[in-house]
């Protein structure tokens, strides 16, 4: 078989691999199907131009390949639609937090928004499978930090964190600073010997 | 303390009652004091950069007054908020004084307001972004008929030259066990060594109470040709020394290690009587 | 949108809809998704056409249509595991049956082991790479007999079926026979001899 027809078998192979399954398939577990000599990068490019303009798309979720449907297909995908519950305000603020300042701890969410979390907002977004504890923080009281999961990069069809919108200008307006500004209004503390306790974090 | 600050009230005339009717409604949507005062930024329609934190403070107050005289329930950070807005009020209008030392200016403070504003404000936007992208199952669909791919066992066996000749070993065993007939071999038993053994004593000579000696060796048929059968005799007869030493009939000695054994009868009180 | 792209649109949503859904479906189910002037049968003979050399195919079974990974690659589907086997006891005793008594049939077998073979013992052996059938012998139902292969002989190190060892070097090693302690004990010298042997040594 010359390399052409090589090459192109191997393309069909990762194919017929990504089509059949749903859950996004990693390099490494493609290989586990491929003979070595296969270049599955490869086959991932070609059949990501391939692709490109056809009803089904090839995408790339935290490291992991997928086929979808096209995103702009949307709105004429009146298909059988998984039921959304509309998230609440809170809970999208949340995760909209624990994106983009990840990893985040709790006090932090809540410095961020100005007000305590309701109990609920974050279990919403650990059963939606978007969120889960990421490593202790090391400071005092070694408090638990959140992060997201690649569930959520799949769901909003993020390649990475990176892709989050807007997350460049966020990092240099210095809106990802998590630290307190008004820690004085949002703590039942005294409110004029605040300010010097913010020295001390 | 709030109650100190209502100088502001009707000097800003934008919330009339049915606004403020409208407010009491709204506060419910609230996620915090933050948040309301980002909804009261946005409605001057300014960027924050250029907010007025004064006008807003104003506005903040008032609601609270309002809220207050409609006997509204408000949250304490609610309340929070407001002593630190009047006192931020008060620091942006009076003089600075030179002795507070180690205190945010009032300019300061507007600032960190300020920036508390925009953060929350962003990541409201980035919420509203991100769940504005097409969303899996919802806009994008993922393989509707995908199957778990299959996974084929090969196995390699592996076993060693020993256990293939152990194996056909045992196989031979039990192929012979299952021929076996126990051997018919002539043997002397203890009773016929006994015997004999009695005779040879009673033939000695004597003297006092004890035989003369004999090796036990001079028991054996020497011309004897089935050497199993010389074998058990002699294990046999020594045998029945061992018995009849037991029950003081008989002595045995050995002088060293791998040297003749012998033994003589040893006649008791009531025989020799 | 002209015609030609509004087919192509078509085309995909068609194409979109075919891979999300988790049923194969009719031309008429897929009417029930799309714009009334839509030329369903047309988009289905244009996806045909377009995964013919793919990975995967377009499909009708039962006058409904469905993508498949192309029947030509189910072999590269699969994940090909080793797993490490011991042989068992059964397994073992066949083999050395073959290799000491070969060519030989399945009753010869199991008359010299005593038990009839089970079912998948010689197929284990065979999977092996270990046994395979020979000549039939010529006898009354013409039986089928067993011989090694090259491989057994790689595997167990042997330069050739005749370097098994014998029945002789097995019992000289004990790997044979049970009275090796009763053949020496009739074996040994004369007794009364004992002595001055010993002085010998």
């Amino acid at each position: 078989m010359s390399t052409e027809n090589t090459a192109q078998l191997h393309t069909r192979i990762v194919e017929a691999l990504l089509f059949a399954t749903s859950e996004p398939l990693s390099i490494d577990e493609i290989y586990a199907y491929m003979p070595e000599e296969a270049d599955v990068g490869a086959a991932i490019s070609t059949l990501q131009d391939a692709y490109k303009e056809r009803g089904v798309e090839l995408v790339s979720i935290d490291g992991r390949w997928s086929f979808r449907t096209a995103s702009d297909l949307s709105e004429h995908l009146t298909l059988q639609r998984h039921e959304q519950r509309k998230l609440s305000r809170a809970a999208m603020e949340t995760l909209s937090i624990i994106a983009y300042h990840q990893p985040v701890t709790r006090a932090e969410i809540e410095t961020i928004r100005g007000v305590s979390t309701g109990r609920g907002t974050l279990d919403i977004l650990i059963e939606a499978g978007w969120v889960k504890p990421g490593r202790r923080r090391d400071a005092p009281g070694r408090p638990l930090t959140w992060v997201t999961t690649p569930s959520f990069l799949e769901h909003f069809n993020l390649e990475s964190i990176r892709d989050l919108p807007g997350l460049d200008d966020l990092k240099a307006s210095g809106l990802l600073d998590k630290s307190v500004a008004l820690d004085s209004a949002l703590t039942m503390g005294d409110l004029f010997e605040t300010n010097s306790n913010r020295e001390d974090e | 303390m709030n109650d100190n600050q209502n100088t502001d009230i009707n000097e800003d005339n934008l919330f009339s009652d049915d606004d403020g009717q409208q407010f009491n409604l709204d506060l419910e949507g609230y996620e915090g004091p933050i948040d309301m005062l980002l909804d009261l930024a946005r409605k001057q329609k300014v960027d924050l950069i250029h907010i007025s934190v004064l006008d807003l403070a104003r506005q903040y107050l008032n609601f609270i007054k309002q809220a207050k005289d409609l006997k509204l329930d408000l949250a304490a950070e609610y309340l929070v908020m407001a002593a630190w807005l009047a006192y931020l009020k008060s620091r942006l209008l009076l003089p600075k004084d030179e002795t507070d030392e180690g205190e945010l200016s009032g300019e300061e403070m507007a600032a960190a307001l300020q920036f508390q504003l925009r953060r929350l404000e962003a990541m409201q936007d980035a919420a509203d972004q991100l769940f504005s992208r097409p969303q899996l199952g919802w806009d994008v669909f993922d393989r509707g008929m995908g199957f778990d791919l299959r996974t084929k066992t090969e196995a390699t066996y592996d076993a060693s030259l020993y256990e293939l000749l152990e194996c056909y070993g045992s196989i031979n065993r039990r192929h012979n066990a299952s021929q076996y007939r126990p051997l018919d071999l002539n043997l002397m038993s203890m009773d016929e060594a006994m015997d004999k053994l009695k005779n040879a004593f009673k033939d000695l000579p004597r003297k006092g109470q004890h035989s003369a000696w004999l090796t036990l060796q001079s028991l054996i048929d020497k011309h004897e040709k089935d050497r199993i059968f010389s074998r058990s005799s002699l294990a046999s007869m020594f045998t029945a020394g061992l018995e009849m030493a037991k029950y003081g009939d008989c002595e045995i000695r050995q002088d060293a290690p791998l040297r003749p054994i012998y033994m003589r009868a040893k006649i008791k009180e009531e025989q020799q009587a």
